[in-house]
């Protein structure tokens, strides 16, 4: 899929701009920690110890303690867990279906259009977190636990076994995100259908199925790319808000510790803080490196000399 | 023909333009001299990529970074001469003034004003959000505001900067309109004056309510607003009908010749400078490489380049079999070598040719740069280096031909 | 029918279209809700009978059609029905808590407008230098700041640490502030209102400025990169005209549009913030009776934001025609 | 090519036997509707289609190149995709070797497709950015999925050679070729099935002059060798003169003029055909300031085209009225008088009332549409008096009948057909004049 074109613009990219470096670091501790988070961990994030509660940022505790004594820094690494699996998964989902029936919709036209277009505008009245809550109120949390594989396969010893994940967060996530990815690749299809290439491939007798995969997808990836890496930013703040707000079946969030930490605000301002910061550098690392997926698969944005 | 009798409405001299990409520094205008008498209509002719676009813009103080004016002067014809020459003495050559010696906002002020423009599509030099007549009265406006006819006192710089963001938050309320309504008037009658009938109504309407050609003429209405000395044409019908190019190029061959205007033509076309220009100029790959009058170029021309341009035009009145061609592309102008930049085109290229082949006067007008014209003519050859030719001209002004 | 009439019809009608179809999406809620309703209103050991007796009472027995074509006269009369809970009829509970949301919707939106506009057009004019880097950096920090923590952290700073702002919650609503003002000659009431108003206003308000900037400072290096513009500079304009008449009017122009596809955001983060700052607005409510399963207060209040979003959209769409010339005509 | 000369004998339009022509377009039309939305039948928008090409019919005869000319808006372009059928015709029907391609199957339809191939102008948005230029060369050959993978690499490397790219180009990028060398791709793409018809949209419209050249020779050649026949649309004469036997004239949405070009450009006959030749500009020193009669006005809307010959607007010999005999400038004159006068706003119509007396209005009308002051035909002259004197006193109808019926031209109220112009071999041309 990555063609040599898109390799140069890379690279380029990277020597030239400072904030491509700062989004890859910041992308990738998130994801080292969510990935490792058991060898990241000082201690199981679950674990109380009474004496050192609400102890302020020291050697042991790198971000404090929280009223239980639990490790906050724990927590976090924990948290980023959560946060990327929720934003992957309920991406996936909702890009899957609105690509599809946005191509389909963009391309083909007609009834089909219509339809998808009045479903999408309705969606759009009521704001995700709303569908998202009230979806709760219906469903509850519906947890869904994984096995946390280093535990299963005993490289790791008192850690928790299971990932608890606030499945009804991915569901809504997943149903009010398909509208956003629909409306973009129908807008980008309707763009590309009036191209001279597909008309071409058009007057040479190819058929729809054939012109969609290799003509109207393939230049339609762009944008939805770009729409990707926004959308994962907004499920992790949208699931953080929802944990915050309490909708979440999740054990450890970094939402959750911030609503937890509220009551401490003034007492230990250390157990609120660490989980914001760690949402905000995950975000900022997924938005930096959508700034430079745009800017390396853009075809236009090569090296013709000045015509 | 840097004529010391100030029949030069503005001269180019060395002009070059680089544009410092992170690829390479592209120098798309290498050492471009001309020079348009008063009243007279030069044209430019080239391919794309040729740098004639750029070569205009940069006269106009257009060129936005990447690119940067990197050398040569722009001389231009101004009876305000005392009044720059008090201010800056510098800018002064001869009886003409240097542009590129004159500070920023000056050299701004200098558009409009002495030298004008238009461009090659109209629907996109207005403004969609505002009116027709409004954007040429501004043009109106503007001039009539630091009008230095009268040569008021203050010095040049605080007429120019006398409008500034203060001034434009006034003007931006409701009640009053940068825009006065002498200027809308004028706008007016420039509009009747372009042949647009009932100009009133038109003035209110937006450029998307315009033909191309309507709206061309628009153009050239604002254009001459401030009755400039040098008019600029930048492919000014390329985007047009024929039948609508005519009549275009005839407003402005009349506009011409009422305001006594020196104008540039710029154009790919080579029947439209035949149709218009006294003089013309062939452009290739930001180099001047053939200049002279219309015969020089159509009947008699020395530079291959020049010869394939013309012949690869079918022709309307006979069909011949098959157009001779010139093979290849245009060069990457990215950190050009010193040989002649037609070389690995060129049909009659030579050993010579490696090195960057001089100016050949083949007579008083037309001027080419390539080793044939010393072959075939054994013309004057004059290599005259810059240096030297900058120090005669000051020193007491005799006539010197040079320039590519 | 003149074009632009023609036009405003076809964009009402789809108006209505769109709100139609979203009534009809939050009614059919009910046919999910879990349990009964009225297991959730009365209490366990309330006997089979009573619980009939509730259920025909709020006509939960009738066929779904015909509940569904009641519900929507109902609608059309403004009557949303009755609270399960208080039995309360639910504009009552709705419209106070109204005010304080519009207000700080409204205070938000002035804070990102103020700042992002201005923000916008200095890091476009001078690109690439210091001032166009801490902008964007800034924005892009603004973007993805999770709006409650950063209510916390102002609380915590602002107002704990300097003490600069109340973090107590009994604020005066606007027009009672302005009555002081003007009845009694006090500007106490409005001085209070504004302390009280701004941290929340500040942490709504930053994701939008952030947005608002990059759009602006898009939209305005697009403009001056257009053809236009060398023309302007090529007719000697001076330069405020240049940047600001020409190049910023068509940068603001499609932002209408887009601030107004925003305004949904705007409900959800003000849901976020009135939990934050404990705000009596409709999104405290909203939390409430979600969690108190009053179904009814939860439904009028999505069919209200949706009102609120298409009338917004529509009235985007109209504002745009008029502003922008080239549309009117020939939609 | 064969030369010119033979060709003369077998006239392209008088055989009409189905053997020579591969195409036949019988009374095409294509009118685009803009207000068939379900919203605007609910509103009643009244719809009156734009006729982009109005009743065409013209014959491609086997290995000859048609070419098609016309200024922007005149429907060219639109006529090429009804053609082949990739824009669905509103009427009229197109015979592909004898049968109309309109009602062809799918599958037939998809035959049709692989025999014939259409070029389109801006050769960097004809070739899909994101393939190699090997794969979009080989894409009908998977289309239509013929021969193995080896016979189509073949192909394709003879026929990248064959337009003059190289072989080691082949997996390179359309980003990094120059816009002649993709126009080169594109008409190596249209090769690859052997197509025998070829329409080409304005495919040299957007090179340069030296690098047209190069595609103009390659066409001419590849037509020889692969027995093409062409419909070539453009709007630069000196390229169709240069490539078609054939030329067709068009002007909003009809045909005025069709012939051999050698024909045409050497004496039009339509006033339209004749101004257009004249309007281009030679590369020679003789055009310096040559004097052209340009045409006035703009090209009306194809929305509503003036009644009877859509050029009358702009015609320089527009037919006056019998019964009158008029010079041509002061009949315009009148005739344009005429025509503001009755579609004209109130506004035009109140400053001629303010204008006073009779003498004083035929200054002012005198000034602004150049009417003379004494027409030299004297029933003229009084017919157009009493006209102005109930102007004067505000009787508008009566002033509006009087100026219909008295100065009304006949190309105002008939249409005309295109029928065979007598001194010329089979040139066809659609003007009142012509049947004087």
């Amino acid at each position: 899929m990555i063609d040599d074109r898109t390799k140069r613009n890379l690279v380029r990219e990277f020597k030239q701009s400072p904030a491509a470096w700062v989004g890859v670091a910041a992308f990738l501790t998130v994801v080292i920690a969510a990935i490792f988070a058991p060898f990241v961990a000082t201690q199981s994030p679950n674990v109380q110890n009474l004496p050192a509660s609400q102890t302020s940022p020291t050697w042991a505790y790198p971000m404090g303690t929280d009223n239980l004594g639990r490790d906050i820094f724990s927590r976090v690494v924990y948290g980023a867990r959560v946060s990327l699996v929720v934003g992957i998964l309920a991406v996936m989902t909702s890009a899957i279906i609105g690509v599809v029936l946005g191509i389909v919709a963009g391309y083909k036209g007609g009834w089909l259009d219509d339809v998808i277009m009045r479903a999408s505008d309705t969606m759009l009245t009521v704001p995700g977190l709303m569908v998202a809550i009230t979806i709760f109120g219906v469903i509850g949390p519906l947890q869904v636990s994984l096995p946390d594989p280093w535990v299963m396969f005993g490289l790791v010893s008192d850690r928790p076994e299971v990932v608890q994940l606030p499945g009804t967060i991915i569901i809504a996530l997943g149903i009010t995100g398909w509208v956003r990815f629909a409306r973009i690749s129908r807008g980008e299809a309707l763009s590309v259908r009036n191209e001279d290439y597909v008309s071409s491939a058009v007057s040479i007798g190819a058929g729809s199925i054939h012109v969609m995969k290799k003509h109207i997808l393939p230049n339609s990836l762009t944008p939805i790319m770009i729409l990707a890496t926004i959308r994962v930013a907004n499920a992790i703040l949208s699931e953080s808000s929802l944990a915050f707000l309490g909708f979440s079946g999740a054990s450890v969030s970094w939402g959750l510790d911030i609503a937890y930490g509220r009551e401490y605000l003034v007492t230990a301002w250390w157990v609120p803080l660490f989980p914001g910061l760690a949402i905000v550098t995950a975000i900022v690392g997924i938005n930096l490196l959508g700034d430079v997926a745009r800017d390396a698969l853009d075809p236009n944005l090569s090296e013709g000399n000045a015509r | 023909m840097l004529m010391n009798d100030n029949t030069n409405a503005i001269e180019i001299d060395q002009l070059s333009t680089t544009y410092f990409t992170e690829e390479g520094d592209v120098n798309a205008v290498d050492g471009v001299s001309f020079a348009v008498p008063r009243g007279e209509v030069f044209g430019i002719v080239g391919e794309s990529g040729s740098g004639k676009s750029v070569t205009v813009r940069s006269i106009m103080d257009l060129i936005q970074p990447p690119g940067e004016i990197t050398g040569g002067s722009i001389r231009l014809q101004t009876e305000l001469k005392e009044k720059i020459t008090s201010e800056y003495p510098n800018a002064i050559s001869g009886d003409t003034v240097d542009l590129r010696k004159l500070p920023e906002n000056v050299r701004q002020w200098v558009n409009g004003r002495e030298i004008s423009m238009i461009f090659q599509d109209p629907n996109r030099s207005f403004n969609k959000s505002f009116t027709v007549g409004h954007q040429i009265a501004e043009a109106v406006e503007t001039n009539a505001r630091t009008d230095l006819t009268n040569l008021s006192n203050k010095p040049l710089s605080d007429t120019i900067d006398s409008y500034g963001m203060f001034e434009f938050m006034l003007d931006s309320m409701p009640s009053k309109s940068y825009v006065s309504e002498e200027s809308m008037e004028r706008a007016i009658e420039l509009l009747r004056k372009v042949g647009i009938s009932d100009p009133k109504l038109r003035a209110e309407q937006y450029p998307h309510e315009f033909s191309g050609g309507m709206l061309q003429r628009a153009m050239i209405a604002q254009a001459i607003a401030g009755e400039p000395k040098v008019l600029i044409a930048d492919e000014p019908t390329s985007a047009l009908d024929v039948t609508i190019q005519t009549q275009i190029l005839d407003l402005l061959d009349e506009m011409q010749r009422e305001l006594n205007m020196s104008v540039i033509l710029i154009s790919h076309n080579l029947g439209v400078v035949a149709r218009m220009c006294d003089k013309v100029g062939v452009m290739y790959a930001g180099e001047i490489v053939e200049k002279g009058n219309l015969t020089d170029i159509f009947e008699n021309s020395v530079h291959p380049y020049t010869d394939g341009l013309i012949n690869a035009i079918p022709s309307l009145e006979q069909t011949s079999e098959r157009l001779d061609v010139i093979d290849g592309n245009v060069p990457n102008l990215i950190d050009m070598g010193s040989e002649c930049r037609f070389i690995d085109r060129c049909p009659k290229a030579m050993e010579k040719c490696r090195t960057e082949p001089p100016t050949y006067s083949v007579d008083e007008e037309h001027k080419v740069s390539c080793y044939l014209a010393d072959e075939t003519q054994k013309s004057k050859e004059d290599n005259e280096i810059p240096m030297i030719k900058e120090f005669n001209k000051n020193k007491d002004g005799i006539k010197s031909d040079g320039g590519k | 029918m003149s074009n632009l009439s023609s036009f405003l019809i076809k964009r009402l009608i789809h108006s209505i279209i769109v709100f139609w179809v979203a009534v009809t999406a939050i009614f059919s809620l009910r046919l999910f809700i879990p349990g009964d309703i009225a297991t959730i209103i009365l209490p366990e050991d309330a006997s089979p009978a009573l619980r009939d007796e509730v259920r025909s009472d709020l006509g939960l027995d009738r066929p779904m059609y015909e509940q569904y074509i009641e519900y929507v006269l109902g609608l059309l009369q403004g009557d949303l029905g009755y609270s399960y809970l208080s039995r309360a009829p639910v504009t009552e509970l709705m419209l106070p808590r109204l005010v304080p949301t519009i207000e700080l919707a409204v205070a938000a939106m002035i804070v990102a407008i103020v700042f992002a506009i201005p923000f916008g057009i200095i890091s476009a004019q001078k690109r690439n230098s210091p001032t166009d880097f801490t902008v964007t950096m800034g924005s892009l920090a603004g973007v993805s700041t999770p709006n409650f923590w950063l209510g916390l952290m102002l609380v915590l700073v602002l107002g704990v640490w300097f003490g600069l702002f109340p973090t107590s919650r009994q604020p005066l609503t606007f027009v009672s502030a302005v009555s002081i003002l003007i009845f009694d000659q006090q500007v106490y009431g409005l001085i209070d209102w504004l302390r009280h108003i701004t941290l929340p206003a500040i942490t709504l308000g930053t994701y939008y400025m952030a947005l608002l900037t990059r759009l602006t400072r898009g939209g305005m290096l697009d403009e001056l990169g257009q053809l236009y513009i060398t023309a302007a500079r090529a007719k000697g304009l001076p330069n405020p005209i240049v940047n600001y008449k020409h190049a910023l009017t068509n940068t603001l122009i499609p932002l209408i549009t887009i601030v107004a596809l925003n305004i949904g955001g705007l409900i959800a983060g003000s849901i976020v913030v009135e939990e934050v700052f404990a705000w009596p607005g409709v999104g405290n409510l909203f939390i409430d009776s979600i969690n108190r399963q009053d179904w009814p207060v939860v439904q009028s209040l999505l069919i209200f934001v949706t009102l609120g979003y298409v009338g917004m959209n529509t009235l985007a769409d109209i504002l745009y025609t008029f502003v922008n010339p080239e549309v009117s005509y020939n939609d | 090519m064969n030369s010119r000369v033979s060709e003369q004998s077998n006239g392209a339009m008088s055989s009409i036997d189905g053997n020579t022509s591969l195409v036949e377009v019988n009374n095409l039309k294509k009118y685009f509707d803009t207000n068939e939305g379900f919203i605007d039948s609910l509103i009643g928008n009244a719809s009156n289609p734009v006729k982009a090409v109005d009743n065409v019919s013209f014959q491609i005869p086997r290995g000859k190149t048609v070419g098609v000319v016309g200024e922007s808006g005149c429907g060219k372009s639109t006529l090429a995709k009804t053609v082949l059928n990739i824009v669905t015709a509103t009427d009229g029907e197109v015979l592909f070797k004898g049968d109309n391609i309109f009602d062809l199957n799918k599958k037939e339809l998809k035959e049709f497709r692989s025999n014939a191939q259409m070029i389109y102008q801006d050769p960097f948005s004809s070739v899909n950015p994101r393939m190699t230029i090997g794969d979009i060369i080989q894409e009908p050959l998977d289309i239509h999925n013929r021969g193995t993978k080896e016979e189509r690499e073949d192909r394709v490397i003879s026929l990248l050679e064959r337009v003059g790219l190289s072989e080691e180009q082949i997996d390179r990028y359309p980003n990094e070729f120059s816009g002649g060398q993709l126009q080169r791709v594109c008409i190596a793409r249209s090769l690859t099935l052997e197509p025998e018809l070829l329409v080409l949209d304005e495919p040299v419209a957007s090179l340069d002059v030296s690098v047209q050249a190069q595609v103009l020779n390659l066409l001419k050649d590849l037509q020889n060798d692969f027995d093409l026949t062409c419909l070539f649309i453009a709007h630069d004469l000196s390229v169709v003169n240069y490539i078609s036997d054939i030329v067709g004239v068009m002007y909003l949405g009809k045909v005025v003029e069709i012939g051999p070009s050698e024909q045409v450009f050497n004496n039009p006959s339509h006033p339209y055909t004749k101004s257009l030749l004249n309007n281009i500009p030679r590369p020679s020193p003789e055009e310096y300031h040559r004097t052209i009669e340009t045409l006035s006005g703009s090209v009306p809307s194809p929305r509503d085209p003036p009644s009877g010959c859509n050029f009358r607007t702009r015609c320089p010999s527009i037919i006056p009225p019998e019964k009158y005999n008029f010079d041509q400038d002061s009949w315009r004159s009148v005739a344009s008088f005429r025509e503001h006068f009755i579609e004209g706003n109130k506004e035009t119509r109140s400053r001629l009332v303010e204008a006073g007396k009779s003498e004083e209005l035929r200054e002012v009308i005198k000034q602004r549409w150049g009417v003379p002051k004494t027409l030299n035909d004297p029933n003229a002259e009084a017919e157009l008096e009493k006209a102005i004197t109930s102007i004067s006193n505000r009787d508008f109808n009566r002033a509006e009948k009087k100026l219909t019926n008295e100065f009304m031209s006949p190309c105002e109220i008939k249409e005309p057909q295109l029928q065979p112009i007598d001194g010329t071999d089979s040139t066809q041309g659609s003007c009142l004049l012509l049947d004087r």
